[in-house]
């Protein structure tokens, strides 16, 4: 993936890069399929991987949410947990209480996601990051307490389960259809971003993370801005908790809480900043460390949290900088080999 | 003069505590005019400045431009058409110069709350924007900064300048405001900053120049401001500013700043 | 009189939040990161006291050093070990953060791979009485903690404000770029304020754990308690620490009194909502130019 | 005394660009040495070096010790000072303790801060703000200050009259030349040494890393020098550039 | 690759073989559920080693695989999975009952006989996906009636709650509060406090302004029902205090308590030493973990689980037909457990996946003033 890095590769080839007809983005996302359609086979051998599959697309969905307001704009909101136990929630709700098809409560959470971050972004819309973080985090507390609280509403600690199939249009996801189609919506999500990232919008997103006042100088209202990436990636997150409440069939108040938060920190980080494909490297990284491995004596939290560190000390910028930097070196090499 | 008169400024005044850095200040920017800001350290000019764009909040007095009254936070001011540069340049360090550049240029699509949403999905939706880069390299070429594809950081502070004017000028402003432009720049870049202040008033807009390289200011502009301790002690032509005793008295020196042990 | 006790533990609890946030303020001042780790590493101090009490039946004075040394290399080791490393190889702050959140992460699990995952008692330092005021009973545990936070708070006010290495911390930390350029010694002064901040969470963690235990999983409550601290107070200066924890430590005590054990998440989150919109810059904070 | 800043066979990377090349120059005390160029020369990278706060290759010497192996502050206290480029101050610090700061890395006396701020009139006004709320020639005048502290052998100034008003750059460069004359090797990177000219006594021009040509013949011949090095044709006898005269 | 699995080496001379019967359990080895669950997974693979020592379960032998959810909801439900694809025929949930909870779809569907050996919450087997969830702790409907006759042989009129704010806890005390004690005594207060609370004093002074005869203690245990026990002592040293059965099945807990502060504390507790049988599961854990081993209620609570296990299955004569296992279930009656009074019965039906029958399954046992558990109090003695 050329995208991380080439905007640090040297001008020549980059302007070379630019000339052809195939697009950053769209090379990476090639390389996404790739990964992905690896992933599916490797899911269709059990069911057990088909379900780390989903748990993956929705960790990937949170982080992928994470990605534009933590990574592009520079805005660490801790509430990423309750975003998605929204979506989650508004499944459960919408198929206990409603006939409503389920796409409708994945438009509803989230819309409802959505909300919540403007109101907590609007707070503190004048103020550092570390206040974003604790507001959200205060409000990620609060919520779950709401959640185990009001037994009329949430169903209280017992949550929400016997939710229904997913169906679209009276048809029916199969189990490996709804895989397939969780696999095809963190694609789609995922290239959007990416695209994002490389417009003038994402390039002005990414200079508040760096200088607001410059932004703000330039007559463009950093606050709205903010808030634009907060609510939007509050949504993306809200369908990671509906994709997962979908695939399991129940919810509870604890089903996604601060821990989760700080597990979706690390992913986007173990992928690499320079492009939200790290992000979903990163989910899936995390969802086989922490489930997927031998856990009897050992614990998956600390072989992540020693395999972020080890990793961040090698490659600061990510696993896919670092590929970028090797496959770069082995151009090199081939390409100059000839010469000498 | 009769040129129409951009941005107007009266009475502006700033407190911080007991100090006064700026007092009572009456200033105009016509329309074509180069407006250049000079006075000793501590005068009040990045001070003015900043009343101006907004950066910080007058203690008093009122700003209009074209006629209409300017208030409100930088944002709002730079859509009503002012763009400025900062005394240290503030820029986007982990970015590359085009993303800089870009910045600029792709203010005036996100100025609106509909823009900034419609940009958004356009970006999710449309693949790089090719039309975008390319203005990114002519501007780039205009400033005379080449290697757009160098991280802002690696350059050196007097490119650093020289790209703060670039993304200052990608905003079409009304009237732009450069603070210390010219410090620590080398000739070429000196050349590349005067092109485009030129180009500027030469499309009939205001620009307010600040710098202490008096000479130089002299030569580009077409009237000076001359600020001491807060206030105007001189407005008008260059040639008569350079030679008036309020010039000698606070500028030059004819008092010692310094004491020579 | 029940109202006395209460006020007995808000001082108490105050105290401690006031700790584990002066350690927080400490590490923000000399680098700029805050340091989630002092939630663990106060836990680490406590849990390996007890520890060593309790199943190696070591002596309480060795125990409670070796909690403090422990905590001690801990630190020196974030720093030197993770910290440097990743931000002299990056430009970007998220690494930083995520790293030290990874720090974390591994030393509550690591923590509860070491000393088990069961809570240990906390190490009474004291043991004269309890002191009787009216009918509310102060324990020898609480006396120490919140002595111990006054001298240390004046201790390191006195420290931060007038010597000659106070300065130089605050300096690295306001423009490390300038500090490396004009040679003073920036490693140093990380290091150095790692370690008394690891010091302080040490205090924290071993003064506190006599209340209710300790157990690997405290860490990221008291993280959290501890970058609230410092969030609502601000960077400003360095008692604003010690009036936010009271003032987190009250909350925390007569809320559930007056109204219900989870008023405070709500009125917690209504405050911060408010208090940010109108008090931005925290309860203290210095402004400077752009 | 006399003192000599020497250095040779001087290089300095950064990641993978090369900012200074096999850099060789000689400032001797008793003179105002110039070093010229272009944006992005590396001048600033070869003070940096000398003084010690970038990693070097190549000699640097003091009055003929080799300081290549010390650290900038070892440096310092040996009487190497530096006026770095940019906001190179604590603007979270007042104005006192900047200068403390750097007092106590040189291990001065107690008065050294009081001696300082009676340089600049303006800062002694303002010793308890911090030093973030001065205006920009304010600050630079702080650095300088600060710079000056500890009586140095050898100056190293970069763009050192940056955001100051001609009266303030006259006296300085009169402090410096002053300095000079006592025996201080005084080095002042311009890349653009219009308002200096006069008190120049010899120079080197930089271009991409690499010293291209000395000149010793006063602040005009290194001008000369520094235009022909940019392809500039100057015309045998230049008398007004655009230049700040002496006023 | 995901869990690791572990045969039980027979150690008697007959050891079974032929292809062997693999069983799951969902351990959290390495969260905040770990302080139980790791008790209660190591007791069941004590007693399947026992089984498989007596000739295995339909005389094939039996092996154990392990997952670990960490007690994490989101990763319940793959975890039952992987256990599922393992082989697993039946599963022993051992972890935190919210992620337990969130594997029910996943039994369900599949049809995995589960038990949970020491989970208490209801809604754990309510409806929906519970058709293949048992229960073998008395269920937390059958304790009012034991605190109800202590209270009333000690004189207690007026009581006060104080109680965990988590959801396995609040949607207990449905059962033991609102539809329980309140039935008996005048509940005058109810006072919750976070699971992670730094401090209860706000809750123990309520309480105390409550004035109240007894005082009960509503937590799944660990540091916070020590934190309550300590500060209860402080603030209302004289009244009697009471508490559910988790304190007394974690012996490790005694000990964070300060001096004296559970003395007189009276705890549900499932050992009652007088019983035949629960001596003979103490013979045989001692003889396992060696003579130092205190047994809790969550040992012999998984010694029954693993056996109602071998009963279910070998009296289906089937490990292949789910339903034949779920209907040799809740055909179970009368099984002679190895907790609570020698009265205790466990068994099952269509509609009864909670075991225990009538309310004998528990004692009320007093802590010394050295923090421990000591004799079955005299206030109240349940009868079947
Ligand atoms: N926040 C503040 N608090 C106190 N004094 C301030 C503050 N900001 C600026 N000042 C003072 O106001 C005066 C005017 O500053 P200003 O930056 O406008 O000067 P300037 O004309 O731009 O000078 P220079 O040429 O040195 O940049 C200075 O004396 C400065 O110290
Ligand atoms: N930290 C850095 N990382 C990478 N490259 C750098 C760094 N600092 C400087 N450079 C590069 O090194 C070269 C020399 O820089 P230097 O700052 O020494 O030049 P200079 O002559 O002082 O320029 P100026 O007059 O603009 O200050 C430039 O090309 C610059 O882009
Ligand atoms: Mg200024
Ligand atoms: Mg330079």
């Amino acid at each position: 993936m050329a995208t991380p890095v080439e905007s640090r590769a040297d001008g020549g080839r980059a302007s070379v890069a630019l000339r052809r007809r195939v697009t950053p983005d769209l090379r990476s996302l090639a390389l996404a399929v790739i990964g992905s359609a690896t992933l599916l086979a490797w899911a269709s051998q059990s069911a057990f991987n088909q379900d780390l599959l989903l748990l993956t697309g929705a960790y990937a969905l949170i982080a992928l949410g994470m990605y534009v307001p933590f990574v592009m704009v520079g805005k660490l909101s801790l509430a990423y947990g309750a975003y998605a136990a929204m979506g989650g929630y508004s499944v459960g709700l919408v198929a206990s209480r409603s006939s409503w098809p389920l796409i409708v409560a994945w438009v509803l959470g989230a819309l409802v996601a959505a909300t919540a971050a403007t109101i907590l972004g609007l707070a503190t819309r004048r103020l550092s990051n570390w206040y974003l973080a604790s507001v959200t985090i205060l409000f990620a507390v609060a919520f779950e307490s709401w959640l185990q609280e009001n037994d009329g509403i949430t169903g209280g600690a017992g949550g929400i389960a016997g939710i229904r199939d997913f169906e679209l249009l009276g048809w029916t996801l199969t189990r490996d259809q709804s895989v397939y189609a969780a696999v095809a919506l963190v694609l789609v999500v995922g290239l959007a971003i990416d695209r994002m990232r490389l417009s003038a919008w994402g390039v002005t997103a990414r200079t508040v993370r760096e200088e607001p006042l410059v932004v703000e100088t330039s007559g463009v209202r950093v606050p709205t801005l903010v808030l634009l990436a907060l609510a939007f990636g509050a949504a993306v997150a809200s369908l990671g908790g509906a994709l997962f409440t979908s695939s399991v069939g129940s919810i509870t108040p604890d089903t996604f809480t601060v821990h989760l938060v700080f597990l979706a920190l690390f992913m986007p980080l173990i992928g690499g900043v320079g492009t939200p494909w790290g992000a979903t490297l990163g989910a899936a990284l995390v969802v086989q460390l922490t489930l997927n491995s031998s856990s009897i004596s050992s614990s998956g939290t600390l072989i992540l949290s020693v395999g972020v560190i080890l990793m961040l000390l090698l490659s600061p910028n990510g696993l896919l900088t670092m590929a970028d930097r090797l496959r770069r070196v082995i151009g090199d090499l081939l390409v100059r080999r000839p010469t000498r | 003069m009769t040129a129409e008169v951009l941005l107007e400024g009266r009475g502006l005044t700033k407190r911080y505590g007991g100090v006064v850095a700026v007092d009572d200040v009456d200033v105009d920017v016509r329309a074509g005019e180069v407006l250049g800001l000079v006075g000793p350290n501590g005068a009040g000019k990045t001070t003015l400045v900043d009343l101006i764009t907004g950066a910080q909040p007058a203690s008093g007095g009122s700003i209009s431009l074209q006629g209409r009254p300017l208030a409100g936070s930088p944002a709002r001011r730079a859509r009503s058409g002012l763009a400025r540069t900062f005394q240290h340049p503030l820029l986007a360090l982990d970015l590359t110069v085009r993303d800089n550049l870009l910045v600029g240029l792709s203010a005036h699509r996100l100025r609106s709350f509909r823009g900034l949403v419609a940009q958004m999905v356009r970006g999710m939706l449309r693949s790089e924007q090719r039309r975008d880069h390319e203005a990114a390299e002519v501007l780039a070429a205009t400033i005379r900064l080449d290697r757009t594809d160098r991280l802002t950081r690696d350059l050196t502070l007097g490119e650093q300048r020289l790209l703060e004017v670039g993304r200052a000028l990608a905003q079409d402003p009304v009237v732009l405001l450069l603070d210390e432009p010219f410090a620590g720049s080398d000739s070429e870049g000196v050349e590349g900053i005067i092109d485009a202040l030129r180009t500027v008033r030469d499309q009939g807009h205001g620009v307010v120049l600040v710098d202490h390289n008096v000479d130089l200011v002299a030569s580009v502009v077409d009237r000076i401001v001359l600020l001491d301790q807060g206030r105007v002690r001189f407005d008008g032509d260059p040639s008569a500013c350079l030679a008036s005793p309020e010039m000698q008295d606070v500028y030059f020196g004819a008092q010692e700043v310094l004491d020579d042990a | 009189m029940g109202e006395v006790q209460l006020w007995v533990s808000t001082v108490e609890v105050g105290c401690f939040f006031a700790l584990l946030g002066l350690a927080f303020l400490l590490v923000w001042q000399g680098t700029g990161d805050f340091n989630f780790a002092i939630g663990p590493l106060a836990m680490i101090a406590a849990l390996c006291a007890s520890w060593l009490v309790v199943e190696r039946d070591a002596a309480l004075w060795p125990s409670l050093a070796a909690g403090v040394a422990l905590v001690l290399v801990l630190s020196a080791v974030i720093e030197l070990g993770v910290v440097r490393p990743i931000s002299s190889r990056t430009t970007h702050h998220l690494p930083v953060v995520v790293a030290i959140a990874a720090v974390l992460f591994a030393l509550m699990q690591g923590a509860g791979v070491v000393f088990g995952r069961s809570s240990l008692p906390g190490q009474q330092i004291l043991t004269f009485d309890p002191v009787t005021v009216g009918d509310s009973v102060v324990l020898p545990s609480t006396i120490l903690l919140v002595v111990t936070t006054l001298v240390a708070f004046v201790l390191v006010i006195g420290w931060v404000r007038l010597t000659p290495s106070g300065r130089l911390l605050r300096a690295v930390g306001n423009n490390p770029d300038a500090a490396n350029v004009i040679g003073l010694p920036v490693s140093r002064v990380r290091v150095t304020a790692f370690l008394v901040a690891g010091m302080l969470a040490a205090l924290a963690g071993l003064l506190y754990a006599p209340k209710s235990g300790v157990g690997f999983d405290r860490g990221l409550t008291w993280t959290i308690a501890g970058f609230l601290v410092v969030v609502v107070g601000g960077t400003g200066t360095i008692w604003a620490p010690l009036v936010a924890g009271l003032l987190l430590g009250m909350l925390e005590i007569f809320l559930p009194y007056y109204f219900s054990a989870s008023t405070p998440d709500y009125v917690l989150l209504v405050l911060a909502l408010g208090f940010f919109a109108f008090r931005p810059e925290g309860l203290f904070m210095k402004r400077v130019r752009a | 005394m006399t003192h000599e800043l020497v250095v040779e066979g001087l290089g300095v990377i950064y990641g993978r660009a090369t900012a200074v090349r096999d850099v060789s120059l000689v400032a001797p005390g008793g003179s105002i040495t110039a070093l010229v160029g272009p944006n992005g020369a590396g001048k600033s990278s070869t003070l940096l070096a000398a003084y010690g706060s970038v990693r070097s290759t190549g000699r640097v010497a003091v009055d003929g010790d080799d300081v290549s192996s010390l650290k900038a502050a070892v440096r310092a206290r040996r009487g190497v000072a530096l006026v770095p480029q940019g906001r190179k101050l604590f603007s979270h610090l007042t104005v006192r303790e900047n200068l403390q700061v750097m007092a106590e890395m040189l291990r001065l006396g107690g008065d050294a801060v009081d001696a300082a701020l009676d340089r600049f009139p303006i800062l002694h006004e303002r010793v308890r703000s911090l030093a973030g709320v001065l205006s920009g020639g304010e600050q630079q005048m702080l650095v300088v200050t600060r710079a000056l502290m500890g009586s140095p052998r050898v100056l190293l100034l970069d763009e050192v009259v940056t955001g100051l008003a001609p009266m303030v750059v006259q006296q300085l460069a009169r402090t410096f030349q002053d300095l000079a004359a006592q025996g201080t090797a005084v080095v002042l990177a311009e890349p653009n040494i219009g308002a200096l000219l006069g008190r120049i006594d010899r120079g080197y021009v930089m271009v991409r890393g690499e010293v291209v040509a000395c000149e010793e013949g006063g602040g005009r011949a290194v001008d000369h020098a520094y235009q022909r090095a940019i392809g500039v044709d100057v015309p045998p006898a230049v008398e007004d550039g655009p230049v700040a005269g002496v006023h | 690759d995901d869990a690791t699995s572990s045969p039980i080496p027979g150690g008697g001379g007959d050891a079974p073989d032929g292809e062997p019967i693999i069983v799951g359990i969902d351990e959290d080895s390495t969260s905040a559920g770990a302080a139980y669950s790791q008790t209660t997974a190591r007791a069941l693979r004590d007693t399947i080693a026992k089984i498989n020592e007596e000739g295995g379960i339909l005389d094939r032998p039996v092996e154990v695989v392990t997952g670990n959810s960490e007690s994490d909801p989101t990763k319940a439900p793959a975890v039952a999975r992987s256990l599922i694809d393992q082989g697993a025929v039946a599963i022993f949930l051992t972890a935190g009952s919210a992620a337990s909870i969130q594997m029910k779809p996943v039994l369900q569907d599949q049809q995995i006989i589960s038990l949970a050996p020491t989970a208490s919450n209801p809604d754990l087997i309510a409806q929906p996906d519970a058709d293949y969830v048992y229960t073998v702790a008395p269920s937390s409907s059958t304790w009012p009636p034991i605190y109800c006759g202590a209270f009333e042989t000690m004189g207690v009129e007026r009581v006060a709650v104080l109680t965990e704010n988590s959801s396995t806890i609040s949607s207990l005390n449905e059962f033991i509060v609102d539809e329980g004690i309140s039935e008996c005594v005048d509940v005058v207060a109810v006072e919750a406090a976070d699971t992670d609370a730094t401090d209860v004093t706000a809750q123990a002074t309520r309480v105390k302004d409550a004035d109240p005869d007894a005082i009960l203690v509503s937590s799944s245990g660990g540091s916070f029902e020590v934190l309550v026990q300590n500060t209860l002592e402080q603030v209302v040293p004289d009244v009697p205090r009471f508490t559910l059965a988790t304190l007394a099945n974690q012996p490790e807990e005694w000990r964070v308590a300060n001096a004296g502060a559970l003395e007189g504390l009276l705890a549900l507790a499932s050992i009652d030493i007088t019983n035949e049988r629960t001596q003979e599961a103490i013979d045989y854990f001692e003889s396992v973990n060696g003579d130092d081993f205190v047994i809790t209620g969550f040992d012999a609570q998984a010694y029954d689980a693993a056996y109602l296990l071998k009963e279910a299955i070998e009296s289906a004569g089937t490990v292949d037909d789910p339903e034949a296992i779920q209907e040799a279930m809740n055909q179970i009656e009368d099984y002679e457990p190895h907790s609570g009074l020698s009265d205790f019965r466990i068994s099952f039906g269509p509609d009864k996946h909670n075991g225990p029958d009538g309310i004998c399954g528990y004692l009320l046992a007093g802590f010394t003033a050295d923090n421990e558990l000591g004799e079955p109090a005299d206030v109240y003695e349940a009868t079947c």
